[in-house]
């Protein structure tokens, strides 16, 4: 098993991730010829109505060395407890517009449970712990600050 | 007199005004809970907002000391992902 | 929601499924903007050894009319239990080498509890439920016939 | 007398030597297990083999005939995926 590296990663792109990026890095893991099961989830931003208003675009923006910091805890700790080949973490900054992709978790390991596991505990503690913010931008400059759901 | 640099996040910034201002404090510390009244004094749609408060990046209780020259981030509840 | 339909769908690619396709899906899902989060599962040939030898590549066979009608029923059964916008499974026949990719399976929903859930229970569904066997194809010509673990 | 025809998956396909073979079987129906009598005498290396029988695309139990016409599957456990 790969150990996750001592300083913390980068996570922060700015705007959608696209999704050629996410074929080239599912591609650069071809070699990693110990993987049996990748679990990937993507956060897509959606077409919400908030008060007959459409949302067209969420707008985001964190305390990036806070949430830096925070994540590379989580990664720790997710590393401690699934035998993991690696994980990787993409999440959106600034201007992603409805139908673009937000958030990006990639987890792979050599047997399936613990690679969806891991993965979805990953996108549970990004929503619940990472300083990031939302402002879904409506019609008319009008805009309104995302609320996550438990 | 000392002076304390805030931040503030998502919704909060629409009643700060600014993403970034500071705040001038007499004395050399005073505690977590004596800040909030300050914030709410100038601030008063802070009050019946959910925050956390984190010095330096890390987040404190109201019983924590706030000293000079340290980072306040004022953060509302999450939202990303 | 949209209903799954009526006639069984072809899950059967021959060889590898590529990242670029697993590209393009996500991309083609773009215009989907009731869509919050999708889940992925990717099965990866992987480099185990085999009484000193390694694994290269596994040859996969089916029951393909029996494989599609069964997998036909869990889609049913799937919608039935999940609010899912949409569900695409593709498995690979015939050979994929070590390291490519056999099997992509791609839930989709508005919030992320559905997608995830469903992915899940797809991959174990097909795991357990599907006429699919693996032939470990060794050095020297030998092969070894591939066994799903619980 | 009847005609079955039989197609064997996976590692039976070992045994039987062909994915594809027919059984010409005195009579009008034979059940299941009678079936797998056959089979068992004519390659005895099933016999130590767990698997499952499939009459026209259905799993059937021992109690179940066999007639005419059927195609019949015997399918190892699988490992799809």
């Amino acid at each position: 098993m790969e150990m996750s590296d001592k300083k913390p990663k980068n996570i922060f792109v700015d705007g959608p991730i696209s999704p050629v990026k996410i074929g080239d890095d599912i591609a650069h893991h071809q070699k990693k010829t110990q993987i049996g099961a990748h679990s990937i989830f993507l956060g897509q931003v959606r077409a919400d109505s908030v008060d007959a208003k459409i949302v067209s675009a969420i707008e985001y923006t964190a305390h990036q060395e806070m949430a830096l910091s925070i994540m590379h805890e989580i990664r720790e700790a997710i590393f401690a407890k699934y035998p993991l080949t690696c994980l990787h973490i993409t999440h959106s900054l600034g201007m992603v517009n409805v139908g673009e992709i937000c958030l990006f978790v990639f987890a792979s390991a050599v047997h399936r449970k613990e690679a969806i596991d891991a993965c979805e505990e990953v996108v549970e503690r990004i929503k619940k712990e990472l300083p990031i913010w939302g402002k879904e931008i409506l019609e008319d400059n009008q805009y309104q600050w995302k609320e996550n759901k438990g | 007199m000392m002076t304390v640099q805030l931040m503030s996040y998502g919704a909060l910034t629409d009643i700060t005004g600014a993403n970034s201002f500071e705040l001038e404090i007499s004395g050399e510390k005073i505690s977590v809970a004596e800040l909030k009244l300050m914030l709410f004094s100038q601030f008063p749609a802070l009050e019946g907002k959910t925050f956390r408060i984190a010095v330096n990046q890390r987040f404190v209780s109201d019983e924590s000391d706030v000293k000079a020259g340290v980072q306040i981030a004022l953060m509302p509840p999450f939202s990303g992902g």
